[in-house]
């Protein structure tokens, strides 16, 4: 009975995805597809809980309810004009070539699909023992937070570089040209209410105790510094929505080592352990657990920052006034 | 027990998917984003009800962290100028 | 059919959608959303791909989609940081050889 | 089924019916601030249902911890967002009658 129902679910989360999908793409209005965009993440939350990746539920819930939506949002809100939509028909040709592209990359993505499933699992008792006592040996119970700290640091550590490189040529895009004015609407404005207040200051310590409880789960479970970062980095969103965060125009010198943070502290523990005559990035037995703690630390710190810097759209930020005391 | 939950899971998504007819219809911006609020909270509750069927407590986690998140969406939304959704290309 | 392949098809929708969404509509915004879409394809397959045994659960694609997710959504930041520059630049929220005439 | 089991299911049906009476309202009121009355009010009680449900099952005093902090928040966020929208909605209102 539950098998069934299960797969009922399923199926309704399937055809809500595909439907979704559609819309985000075929609706007339931007700000319905920015809408629509959101919800998918919902349910892609959801299709990672069905698929037993409850790390990756975790992040999505982290970076689509925090960051996505503001960045879409904020995005609309300076791009709206008073042009009318411009409805004009594709001739049909050129519609049937899109569609025809659309379906063979479809295909090609769901025979390549089908071929990875079919690739044999290595089954049985031992395999499973052999990867256990290899998480084990990193002293972090939880598989997910060993492959990205330990087996296969070289992703996290140019993850890193990459989020490094976003910022740099977000700030190179926003160099040219400063950010419009009028930034502050939200204060003073007629967004401004005591609620916002209230909120921000509920919300802010729950935030941050949150993150420490995500960064310190990881070790154990679901968890880590990516979606401590996020929930971070959600706050700082928050916080810059209602101006509670200003932009500046350049980063200070302790912005700028958050940023890079990440990367040399990694680096660093890479170089170490090449040092005592292991691999880049091999721990040794023993220290394996301390020395993720502290880059995951780092990371976390490296991870939020940045992208509070791409939705601010702004080289660095500062505590901004406020109207209401806290 | 695990079939009413799954059930009563799938029920919440059918709800949802009945709700995205007033995202299509609007007509303004705050009836969309009332929606997806209304989306946030049952995402919120089929999260938990999974938590509990598949018992992978860390999905408990992920219900917090997405109250704890909701407001962001809705700041964001008040933010947009005056009838910006109805003057869009 | 398996709960991974049923996944594995949504994924292959989403994605196709996605490349849809990326050839018709010029708006760059759109574009974005749907070069997310197919981003998130991607991840449904990798994932759907790490469950192909539901005993034993592939640790290694989650790590990689967790990457993933963290990328795709810098460089959408990044990418809407340019559109917001072409628009204060020129006004424009596509680029020269789509806009309408 | 023990006793304790069948008040769990009760609670999880009597959430979902909250729910549903939350979508109808947001499918069929007129306008859009008594959307937002509906959904706002009849929503959070589902999820608070629900949530309580689930603790009923669960039998676990941290987890029943753990969800009544998620109810609260979730009433808190609600209630932010459904002022905050509201006076959204009357400000448009009010500059597209003046």
């Amino acid at each position: 009975m539950g098998e069934l129902v299960g797969w009922v679910f399923d199926g309704l989360l399937a055809l809500s995805l595909v439907l979704l999908a559609a819309r985000v793409v075929a609706s007339a209005r931007l700000f319905e597809s920015i809408v629509l965009f959101i919800v998918f993440g919902l349910l892609m939350a959801i299709a990672w809980a069905r698929l037993a990746a409850p790390h990756l539920a975790l992040a999505e819930a982290a970076i689509g309810a925090g960051i996505t939506g503001a960045l879409l949002l904020s995005t609309f809100r300076e791009i709206v004009t008073d042009q009318p939509p411009s409805a004009e028909a594709p001739k049909v040709l050129v519609y049937r070539l899109r569609v025809l592209m659309a379906l063979l990359a479809g295909g090609v993505f769901a025979v390549l699909g089908w071929a990875l499933l079919s690739i044999e699992v290595p089954a049985g008792p031992a395999a499973g023992e052999q990867a256990r006592a290899l998480v084990a040996r990193t002293g972090v119970d939880d598989a997910v937070t060993a492959v990205l700290l330990d087996f296969r640091a070289y992703d996290t550590l140019l993850e890193m570089g990459v989020l490094l490189l976003a910022v740099l040529g977000a700030r190179a895009a926003v160099a040219a040209q400063p950010p419009a004015s009028g930034d502050d609407l939200w204060i003073g404005g007629e967004g401004d209410t005591p609620m916002v207040g209230a909120l921000v200051g509920l919300l802010s310590p729950l935030i941050i105790i949150v993150a420490g409880y995500l960064l310190w789960v990881g070790a154990y479970g679901p968890g880590g510094a990516f979606q401590a970062g996020a929930v971070l980095a959600a706050l700082g969103v928050l916080l810059r929505l209602t101006g509670r965060l200003v932009p500046l125009p350049r980063a200070g010198a302790f912005q700028r080592g958050v940023l890079v943070m990440g990367l040399a502290v990694f680096s660093l523990a890479g170089l170490l352990t090449m040092a005592t005559g292991r691999a880049f990035l091999q721990y040794p037995e023993g220290l394996a657990y301390p020395m993720i703690l502290v880059i995951e630390v780092a990371l976390t710190l490296s991870i939020a920052l940045p992208l509070v810097l791409l939705f601010s759209g702004s080289a660095g930020i500062a505590a901004g006034r406020s109207q209401h005391s806290p | 027990m695990t079939a009413l939950a799954l059930g009563m899971a799938a029920f919440l998504l059918l709800n949802l998917a009945a709700g995205l007819l007033r995202v299509y219809r609007g007509p303004s911006g705050a009836d969309r984003i009332i929606a997806a609020q209304l989306f946030g909270t049952t995402t919120v509750a089929m999260l938990a009800l999974l938590a509990m069927v598949t018992e992978q407590p860390g999905l408990f986690d992920v219900a917090l962290v997405f109250v704890l998140l909701a407001t962001v969406l809705t700041v964001a939304f008040v933010r947009l100028p005056r009838r910006s959704q109805e003057r869009e290309r | 059919m398996s709960q991974p392949a049923l996944f594995v098809l949504i994924a292959a929708a989403v994605f196709a959608i996605g490349v849809y969404g990326l050839l018709s509509r010029p708006q760059l915004v759109r574009r974005i959303l749907a070069l997310n879409l197919m981003g998130n394809g991607v991840f449904l397959l990798l994932v759907a791909f790490a469950r192909r045994n539901p005993e034993t659960i592939d640790p290694v694609p989650h790590a990689m989609v967790l990457t993933g997710i963290v990328i795709a959504v810098s460089a959408t930041a990044f990418a809407l940081a340019i559109v917001r520059h072409l628009y204060r630049q020129t006004g424009e929220v596509s680029l020269g050889e789509d806009r309408p005439r | 089924m023990s006793a304790l089991e069948v008040f769990a299911a009760l609670l999880l049906l009597l959430g979902g019916f909250f729910f549903l009476s939350g979508t109808v309202g947001l499918l069929r009121f007129p306008d859009t601030l008594s959307r937002l009355h509906a959904v706002t009010k009849a929503d959070n009680l589902g999820l608070g249902l629900i949530l309580l449900g689930v603790a009923v099952h669960g039998a676990n005093l941290v987890l029943a911890a753990k969800l009544l902090l998620i109810w609260m928040l979730a009433l808190l966020a609600a209630s932010f967002s459904a002022h905050l929208v509201a006076r959204s909605h009357l400000r448009d209102e009010a500059s597209r009658d003046g």
